[in-house]
């Protein structure tokens, strides 16, 4: 083969100077040498294709621009480190019991809701009593450890109407208690208490759409909301009795800014911060009144193979289908598709190869000696020829082992710029080594016929191209268990089912254990390739010069409390 | 007798209310009778919208009759299937009152002209054209003129082509409605003249339809009045013009101008007469809903509506 | 009068029975349903709680079972709720229908009043340099796809010049009910609605100009002539009046294609109304938002047609509707 | 389908024998010299977009070059590339050529259902019109983008022939609608009663007699509706329903346009086919408004 | 011959453009209106009849159309007024009733408004004061219930009705020329006989000339003083009504009426005038127009460049040939093909 030349395969073809970032000198916090006045209001820009949906609580909020708007009033109990887990430096600290599987929290005692009213025990408790109610509307409790909690089946079930793993203790103190110790309560664990006061009057079916969600929200965060225009823009303006102390903004204005107009916002300083979109990096960088910080964020894309279906009666997966099942096909395609090109060239670095189904940014957990597939066409050929996928009638394309036409159906999300010629130059890769693959359907699939299909286990697809948002819990089970439906390669594995297992068993409290365990996972997963992770991300964020304290490291102890503005307007470009 | 009309009414739906229903009926044609005998000419006349045309496109079955026998022949045209219609649409033809509308633009003339035969005859192409050349000649249009089209003639010459085309297949009775009027008037004596000639040949027996009583006269053996969709009076030329018996009648023949400036006092006068008896005695030949009588012989060849 | 609109309403019915019987089934014909890929975002999601939500939803009910529930909901003014803003979609339209609403009138005043004096000035004066500057941008304002023309709008009256907002409806930091509330909505207004109707605005300016032409040369304006009436007065109270009618009779299809138009205007201009709802709600299979969306469309495109007609009677003395 | 498409054919036919209507319009076209240089500009693109679609390699063309991303215009890509490296100036002829079948197609496909529909209901009228005037009347109230991007959505194979399809499903009732008003008119006219009256039968009447007087109007009425159609696929294309990128369109290429940066930065991406709609779309326009004057001319002609 | 005439036409010719070339369609008219007469213009269509009354009128669209010659109004010459001053006149001193009287009115307004327009501009009157005179105008012009149709619209009237709206519209300002362009060509005989019978009336009360245009000769044989007979845009022949009907001297004027049927007297046949008018720009441009409808007639017969002259008092003919002219026998029998050019 190799005759026709296409980029893909001719990584040798002389590079025209290179447009990609360095991410490593990217950093997370902005640099602001000012002196931060005192007050200012910073404008937020929210980038969204479509208004925010404006169901402004966490139990209920489904999009992600909610939670944008969210993190100005309202937040969690506890603070997190770098890896993501609770720590004591929050509103509220906590305290395992020795099995592990009891956990006391208690509230401190400024905290307080911006109505002035204590933000109690009875509060969190509130929460969990309304996710797991039967009239419940929303989606969280879905969440394995909210099902966990020990009598919350029943509560669910409306046998009880308390739930008996949660104890109020006195007005500032709880207890919840899990059938199982699982270490991902220091990631998972639901800490956004109700105001009960004011949401009681509600009946639970009615919460979601009622004004005290939608219109008039309140939360114990730094702000507090003063106007919203619904799906539009909200007013925030300083909480002075923030639990932590007051706030340096006097205020925040978050407004929707479209993804085709968020550059000349920032530019005109409409907006002071705005998630930016990656595919503008190129043209917005070196814009002179803009930092760009950034951080790896908690997902990854990967190329999955459809191994079998869902057995949805036995709630198991099941892999029976042979197309896939010889692992040497499988790496040969892994290694035959040059990830570093895709990065380097479409996402201008923004974007890095995968090596592993963990993503660096859970650093204590993803395991860096794993390389992973690096770009190797004459590897895969050779693994192609081992496994006896060759190319008999010399058409250039591989038969399979009977010497049958071997075509791979690949299917791909539509969205987005990229998405057509990502898919196209994937097919390049495989077909430079031999691969004959062809979309489904002959083109990309929309968002909802692409779950569709993956989660229908639809014969049509053979291969997939996704991507996972991990969650800030890093244990794996939700998406590759044996009894997960999410498993979507529907790739089974007796080994993988133990570490699993093992990775959130009480043992796996001690870190050390689990980081072993999950690197025995990663290395597993890299061995077996279910799935190829492809591409790890790197999220920027666009923020005016005039900001100070502002950052996204994850184990950074600045908050929103203490970002400030050192002149009254923004800068403006040019 | 060829045709004979009797108690033809021919009433149009009014829409109207909630739902479209039928809410009257227009009677463009109320209980009209009359017989048309061979070889003679029945001159039908009247005010605009007194239903002449509708009676006329009833009896060729272009209009459905609402009620009343059309015998042609013998055989009621009314009750006839469209299938069974057909032999009989060789027999009666119609001449079109506009030689511009009734001609497709889009057709040579042998096209036009050869339509009925290709309807009832297999010929040859070349006998076709033959029979074709040989009745444009007879209306009096070089044999050559079969390749032009419609809009290359006169009005004069497009209304010979019609009446061509409704010679073609031998018909007993042709309906002429107002086949004059769009014409200019130095033109029309060409074509009354044409058609006078042919109705000599072949024999033919026209129902001449028109408002222009100078024309009625000039054409028509018998005639009738229609007034409102009914008949008033019925005659000959002769009793008609010399002896008109009902009052619209003589209305209407008081309102023909005069050709003779000389007389010009006299009709005046006249006019004013009859319009004075028309308002006295209204009353007299029209019942109270103003509905014409039924039409009463008052010698063997003139009947008059009176009561 | 009442009576002919009563029946028109009447006439609408089955309309509105077999569109929504059409859009229930292509509705639900369309892969996926709210729930689909939800997950990608929500990692921690359970299937079982997955289906129980479905089992709520009404999802795998038998489509007959889930119509009949939707039309008798329906008809008890219930759209019912939509699931990706987890509010009643009365609710969710009642938030977005003024600025949808605001939004075509503007466009619709607009295109008026720049097709008025336009298509009058090329329809009088034929053949003149303004007659052929204008027929010259009406085909290019026909050629011109709206999307592109309001990008090109945002970017140079947006951006380079500053003159407008860029997106939203209105200021956040401007009080309810003061001048200041409805000055900065017309602002954010102004934008999006011009570019609406330069574009609109070509189809009317055509159609007025050759209708001008078509009257102009009719027996009853020589009649006027032949009055003494100056030439003002002919075109005033003759030609326009007539020529006008039939872009009376237009009004009804304009609102249809404003409803097409505004999708994409307020996804350009963020501007949150209906069409973007229902680009939004499309993707996320938001049922009961869309198929609320497509009804009231039709309902609009027949109350449109409706009031053409009623416009039309009222304006030409020879529609008389009883 | 194939049935439908072939009906107007005796338009063609029909046409030709009379020297009053095809040549007529070409006369007229030929006169105004708008439309003839529209007519001349018009022809070339045709000519050197669907002589060089021949030479040109689909696949080659739609294959990425992660190398050549959004080049500008050089010897090697006379338009530049897009951002997926493929190059511009292939994509505008083959994506001019598809624009411009898409928009033929529907014409006729429109236009021939369109004339089934019309002639139909305009000359039995009764309630063969009255039910099809009110199946007109409901497609007229369909919300019609919103039911495209639903259908778009429901079709599993969508390409160029489905898209097709779908547009045609819904813009077919305009023509259906000014076909049955010019045919009832023509209807009214004294030559179809001859007809009738000389024993011809009503299909024959309207195939023969009533269609060739349609089809100056036809002829006009498709000429107009064809601009329109060529760049109806942009929009659909701008909010993601239009036709997948492997299919090389117009509306592809100008929807590129909505990322700002190629708005104002990459003008080799989108205007040159903003550029082709446009000048496509005014000498259509120009031989349309032409054509129309033409058929006038002829009306008044008798 | 002491009293300047009313209106004087002299050498008037209108042309119209053609693709690109100007034809004239009234081709050098000269024609005296007097005070108080009914002047009838007769001819086949297409002779210029409406041509001539419109540019007295000044409705030709000035870009298409060229007006040459002298139009003396009561000394004026009307073709060399501007529009506002021409505004002046038309509906003032020179009202026109056109042929069709749906399409002369404008459908949306209503029938008083539409008479009272023309008052607007030439009389300074009261709201009150026109409301009255427009009534009384209706009623002058015969119809009944004048208050109501005051406010009805012209669909809701017959055609008699309408054509006497169009009427009263000429006459509101009292003119003192009244064209009338086939005011009842569109009209049954009765309601013709009417509107007849309402214009002598109103000429008589009002003392205004008339150009009365028409082609029915029985309505010119009651109503015009003086017939002018037209040509291909030429006037063949004019002469006192008494003179056309009874002493036609032009062979035009002779064969036309020869060729119409008349409900007085019964003809067997009637006489046909071979061939047709050829339209404007195929029109012969010297010698006697006429010679080709009468080809009987030798070509010496008839004059190279034949000029209207006044073979007695007040009788004007146009060409010698009128003394060659006699009625062929053949044409009794059969027309042949001609003009199927
Ligand atoms: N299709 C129709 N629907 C309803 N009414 C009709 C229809 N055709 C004719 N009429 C009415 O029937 C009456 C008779 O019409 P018809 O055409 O027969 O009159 P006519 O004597 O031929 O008149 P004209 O001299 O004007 O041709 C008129 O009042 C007319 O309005
Ligand atoms: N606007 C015009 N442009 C070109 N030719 C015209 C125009 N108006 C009239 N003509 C031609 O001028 C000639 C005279 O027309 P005119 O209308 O004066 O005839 P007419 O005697 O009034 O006929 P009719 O009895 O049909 O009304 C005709 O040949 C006509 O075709
Ligand atoms: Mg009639
Ligand atoms: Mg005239």
């Amino acid at each position: 083969t190799g005759k026709s030349e296409t980029t893909g395969g001719n990584s040798n073809k002389e590079k025209p100077a290179a447009q990609k970032e360095d991410i490593s000198k990217f950093p997370m916090t902005v640099k602001n040498d000012g002196k931060i006045i005192d007050g200012g209001v910073l404008k937020y820009g929210l980038v969204s294709d479509t208004p925010f949906e404006g169901t402004l609580n966490r139990a209920f909020y489904t999009g992600a621009p909610d939670a944008e708007v969210m993190q100005f009033f309202d937040e969690s109990l506890f603070r997190t480190n770098g890896d993501y887990e609770i720590t004591n430096d929050g509103a509220a600290t906590y305290e395992l019991s020795k099995d592990k599987k009891t956990m006391t929290i208690r509230i401190k005692d400024n905290v307080n809701w911006h109505d002035g009213q204590p933000v109690t025990a009875e509060d969190l408790e509130y929460a969990y009593l309304v996710i797991g109610h039967k009239d419940y509307t929303g989606v969280r409790y879905g969440d394995a450890l909210i099902q966990d909690i020990v009598g919350m089946d029943e509560y669910h079930s409306g046998k009880t109407d308390k739930i008996a793993g949660i104890k109020v203790i006195d007005k500032k103190t709880m207890t919840i208690t899990w059938k199982h110790a699982n270490p991902s309560v220091l990631t998972g664990i639901w800490a956004y208490p109700l105001p009960k006061h004011y949401l009681k009057d509600v009946p639970i079916k009615q919460l979601a759409q009622s004004d005290k969600i939608r219109k008039n929200p309140i939360g114990f965060g730094p702000f507090k909301v003063k106007k919203i225009v619904p799906g539009e823009s909200v007013e925030f303006v300083r909480n002075d009795d923030y639990w932590a102390g007051k706030p340096n903004l006097d205020g925040v204005i978050v407004k929707v800014v479209s993804p085709k107009v968020v550059l000349q916002a920032l530019k005109k300083g409409d907006i002071d911060v705005a998630d930016f979109p990656a595919d503008q990096y190129v043209n917005a960088k070196g814009t002179k009144n803009l930092q760009f910080i950034g951080r790896i964020d908690l997902a990854y894309n990967y190329i999955g193979f459809k191994l079998g279906h869902w057995d949805a009666k036995k709630q198991e997966n099941v892999m029976d289908n042979p197309k896939f099942q010889n692992k040497k096909l499988r790496q040969a395609m892994a290694y035959a598709i040059n990830n570093q090109e895709v990065a380097d060239r479409l996402y201008h670095g923004l974007r890095f190869p995968a090596t592993t189904l963990i993503p660096p940014s859970f650093p204590g957990y993803h395991d860096s000696s794993i390389k992973g597939y690096t770009y190797n066409p004459e590897k895969a050929k050779q693994l192609l020829d081992e496994a006896g996928y060759k190319d008999v009638d010399g058409d250039g394309l591989r038969e399979d082992p009977n010497g049958k036409k071997f075509t791979i159906n690949f299917l791909a999300m539509s969205g987005g710029d990229i998405a057509e010629p990502l898919a196209k130059f994937y097919m390049q890769c495989w077909k430079n080594v031999g691969l004959d693959v062809q979309l489904v359907d002959g083109r990309l699939a929309e968002f909802n016929s692409f779950y569709d299909m993956v989660e229908k286990d639809d014969p049509k697809v053979d291969v997939y191209a996704a991507a996972w948002a991990t969650g800030t819990d890093v244990d794996p089970y939700g998406l590759y268990g044996r009894n997960v439906m999410f498993n979507y390669s529907r790739w089974v594995n007796e080994k993988n089912d133990e570490l699993l297992e093992k990775g959130h068993s009480e043992q796996a409290f001690d870190k050390e254990y689990r980081r072993k365990i999950y690197s025995e996972w990663q290395k597993l997963m890299t061995e077996e390739v279910p799935v190829i992770p492809t591409l790890y991300r790197f999220g920027v964020v666009a923020v005016n010069n005039r900001v100070a304290n502002f950052t996204v490291d994850p184990s950074s102890k600045l908050t929103w409390k203490d970002v400030g503005v050192t002149s009254e307007q923004p800068e403006v470009a040019e | 007798m060829l045709l004979d009309v009797r108690h033809l009414k021919v009433h149009y739906p009014v829409r109207g209310g909630f739902f479209r229903r039928v809410v009257d009926h227009v009677k463009a044609v109320d209980d009209v009778s009359f017989s048309l005998n061979r070889g003679e000419t029945y001159g039908l006349v009247g005010e605009s919208g007194c239903g002449k045309t509708t009676t006329g496109r009833t009896i060729i079955g272009l209009i459905r009759a609402t009620a009343g026998e059309v015998l042609f022949e013998g055989t009621d045209l009314t009750k006839l299937s469209r299938r069974q219609f057909h032999p009989y649409r060789k027999d009666i033809q119609m001449i079109f009152q506009d030689p511009y509308s009734s001609l497709n633009p889009r057709k040579r003339v042998l096209d036009i002209i050869a339509e009925p035969l290709r309807n009832f005859e297999k010929l040859s192409p070349h006998e076709e054209r033959k029979k074709v050349q040989s009745i444009l000649e007879r209306v009096g249009l070089s044999a050559d003129s079969i390749y032009k089209y419609p809009h290359e003639f006169s009005g004069g010459q497009r209304q010979r082509i019609g009446i061509a085309r409704a010679l073609m297949l031998n018909p007993k009775l042709i309906i002429a409605d107002e086949p004059v009027s769009a014409l200019d008037v130095s033109v029309q004596a060409q074509v009354l003249n044409f058609m006078k000639d042919i109705q000599q040949d072949y024999g033919l027996t026209y129902l001449f339809i028109s408002h222009d009583l100078g024309i009625i006269r000039h054409m028509c053996d018998r005639i009738g009045i229609m007034y409102r969709g009914r008949l008033v009076e019925e005659g000959t030329s002769e009793d008609i013009f010399a002896n008109p018996q009902h009052i619209y009648t003589k209305r209407l023949l008081s309102a023909i101008p005069n050709a003779d400036p000389r007389e010009r006092g006299k009709q005046t006068a006249l006019r004013r007469e009859v319009e004075q008896e028309y308002a006295q005695a209204y009353s007299r030949y029209f019942d109270e809903t103003g509905r014409a009588y039924p039409l009463k012989p008052i010698s063997p060849t003139h009947s008059v509506a009176i009561p | 009068m009442l009576k002919f609109i009563l029946r028109r309403i009447l006439i609408m019915i089955p309309q509105l029975f077999l569109l929504s019987v059409l859009i229930f089934l292509l509705a639900k014909a369309m892969p996926g349903d709210a729930l689909t890929g939800q997950l990608a975002a929500n990692p921690k999601m359970d299937p079982q709680t997955l289906e129980e939500m479905r089992e709520k939803l009404g999802l795998n009910d038998p489509v007959h079972i889930q119509y009949i529930r939707w039309v008798k909901n329906m008809l008890q003014g219930d759209l019912g709720l939509s699931y990706t803003h987890q509010q009643p979609v009365t609710d969710l339209l009642a938030g977005r229908v003024g600025n949808t609403v605001l939004l075509s009138a503007a466009i619709l005043v607009l295109t008026y009043l720049i097709a008025i004096p336009l298509g009058i000035v090329s329809g009088r004066w034929t053949d003149t340099w303004a007659d052929k500057l204008i027929v010259g941008y009406s085909y290019i304002g026909y050629a011109t796809p709206l999307f592109i023309f309001a990008l090109i709008m945002l970017f140079v009256f947006g951006f380079h010049l500053g003159w407008f907002p860029t997106g939203g409806s209105v200021d956040i930091q401007v009080e309810e009910g003061t001048l200041a509330y409805y000055l900065s909505k017309l602002n954010h207004l102004m934008l999006p609605a011009l570019s609406g109707a330069l574009i609109n605005t070509v189809g009317i300016i055509q159609y007025l100009r050759s209708e001008i032409i078509d009257t102009k040369v009719k027996d009853f304006v020589k009649t006027a002539r032949a009055k003494g009436v100056p030439e003002r007065q002919i075109y005033w109270r003759h030609i326009l009046r007539n020529s006008f009618l039939p872009i009376a009779a237009f009004l009804g299809y304009e609102i249809t294609g404003l409803i097409g138009g505004s999708v994409f205007l307020e996804s350009i201009y963020s501007y949150p109304g209906l069409g973007q709802l229902f680009l939004q709600s499309i993707m996320q299979r938001d049922y009961s938002v869309v198929t609320a969306l497509v009804m009231i469309s039709g309902v609009a495109t027949l109350v449109g047609t409706l009031l053409s007609d009623i416009i039309l009677s009222a304006v030409d003395p020879r529609i008389r509707i009883e | 389908m194939k049935i439908e498409v072939n009906r107007p054919a005796p338009v063609e036919i029909a046409a030709e024998k009379s020297p009053s209507a095809l040549s007529i319009m070409w006369r007229e076209l030929v006169r105004d010299r708008l439309a003839l240089v529209s007519l001349i500009i018009l022809s070339v693109i045709l000519l050197i977009v669907y002589g060089a679609s021949i030479f040109l390699d689909q696949e080659e063309i739609v294959k990425v070059d992660f190398l050549a991303i959004y080049s500008p215009p050089s010897a090697e890509h006379w338009l530049g590339t897009d951002y997926g490296g493929r190059d511009v100036f292939g994509q505008l002829i083959i994506g001019a050529r598809n624009s411009f079948t898409i928009g033929l197609a529907i014409t006729l496909i429109t236009g021939a259902i369109g004339l089934v529909v019309g002639l139909v209901a305009g000359y039995f009228g009764g309630w063969i019109d009255n039910v099809i005037m009110r199946i007109i009347d409901f497609i007229l109230v369909l919300p019609f983008l919103m039911l495209v991007i639903v259908f778009v959505a429901i079709v599993p194979k969508y390409n160029v022939a489905t898209f097709i399809l779908i547009m045609s499903a819904f813009l077919w009732t305009g023509k259906a609608r000014l076909i049955r008003a010019k045919t009832l008119a023509e209807r009214e006219l004294d030559y179809v009663s001859a007809s009738k009256t000389l024993g011809t039968p009503d299909w024959k009447i309207i195939l023969f007699q009533i269609l060739p007087n349609l089809s100056s109007i036809i002829i006009v009425n498709l000429t107009l509706n064809l601009a329109g159609n060529i760049g109806i696929e942009s929009g659909l294309t701008y909010l993601g329903f239009g036709l997948p990128e492997s299919t090389p369109s117009l509306g592809t290429l100008v929807s590129y346009a909505t990322n700002p940066d190629v708005l104002q930065n990459k003008w080799w991406v989108w205007l040159p086919a903003s550029l082709l709609i446009l000048v496509m779309m005014l000498c259509i326009n120009f031989i349309g408004q032409a054509l129309k004057r033409a058929a006038d001319a002829r009306q008044r002609l008798g | 011959m002491s009293k300047q005439p009313l209106l004087e036409i002299e050498r008037l010719r209108v042309s119209f453009q053609i693709e690109g070339a100007y034809y004239a369609a009234v081709d050098d008219v000269s024609l005296v209106i007097e005070e108080n007469e009914v002047v009838a213009l007769v001819g086949e269509s297409g002779c210029g009849k409406s041509a001539l009354a419109l540019s007295i009128m000044g409705l030709h669209p000035p870009e298409k159309t060229k007006v040459e010659g002298r139009l003396l109004f009561k000394g004026t010459n009307l073709l060399s007024l501007s529009v506002s001053e021409l505004n002046r006149i038309r509906g003032k001193e020179i009202g026109m009733i056109f042929q069709d009287p749906l399409t002369a009115l404008n459908p949306l307004m209503t029938v008083g408004r539409q008479i009272e327009e023309s008052m607007n501009y030439h009389l300074r009157l009261p709201a009150e004061e026109k409301k009255k005179r427009t009534i009384r105008l209706l009623e002058r012009v015969g119809i009944p219930e004048p208050e109501k149709v005051y406010h009805r619209y012209p669909h809701e009237l017959s055609g008699g009705m309408r054509q006497r709206v169009v009427i009263a519209i000429a006459i509101a300002c009292e003119p003192s020329l009244l064209i009338a362009d086939e005011p009842t060509t569109a009209l049954d005989v009765t309601i013709q006989a009417q509107i007849m019978e309402l214009l002598k009336e109103l000429q008589r009360q009002m003392k205004t000339s008339i150009i009365l245009i028409t082609h029915d000769l029985g309505v010119v044989a009651e109503m015009a003083d003086r017939v002018a007979v037209m040509y291909a845009g030429e006037i063949v022949e004019l002469a006192d009504v008494d003179t056309i009907f009874h002493r036609p001297l032009h062979p035009y004027t002779r064969s036309l009426l020869q060729s119409i049927p008349s409900a007085q007297v019964k003809k067997d046949r009637l006489h046909v005038i071979q061939g047709i008018v050829p339209p404007l720009h195929k029109l012969p441009r010297r010698g006697c127009r006429f010679q080709p409808r009468i080809s009987w007639i030798g070509a010496e017969q008839h004059e190279l460049e034949p000029q209207l002259r006044e073979v007695e008092p007040g009788h004007w003919v146009r060409c010698t040939c009128y003394r060659h002219f006699h009625f062929p026998d053949d044409q009794m029998t059969r027309e042949v093909d001609y003009g199927a050019s």
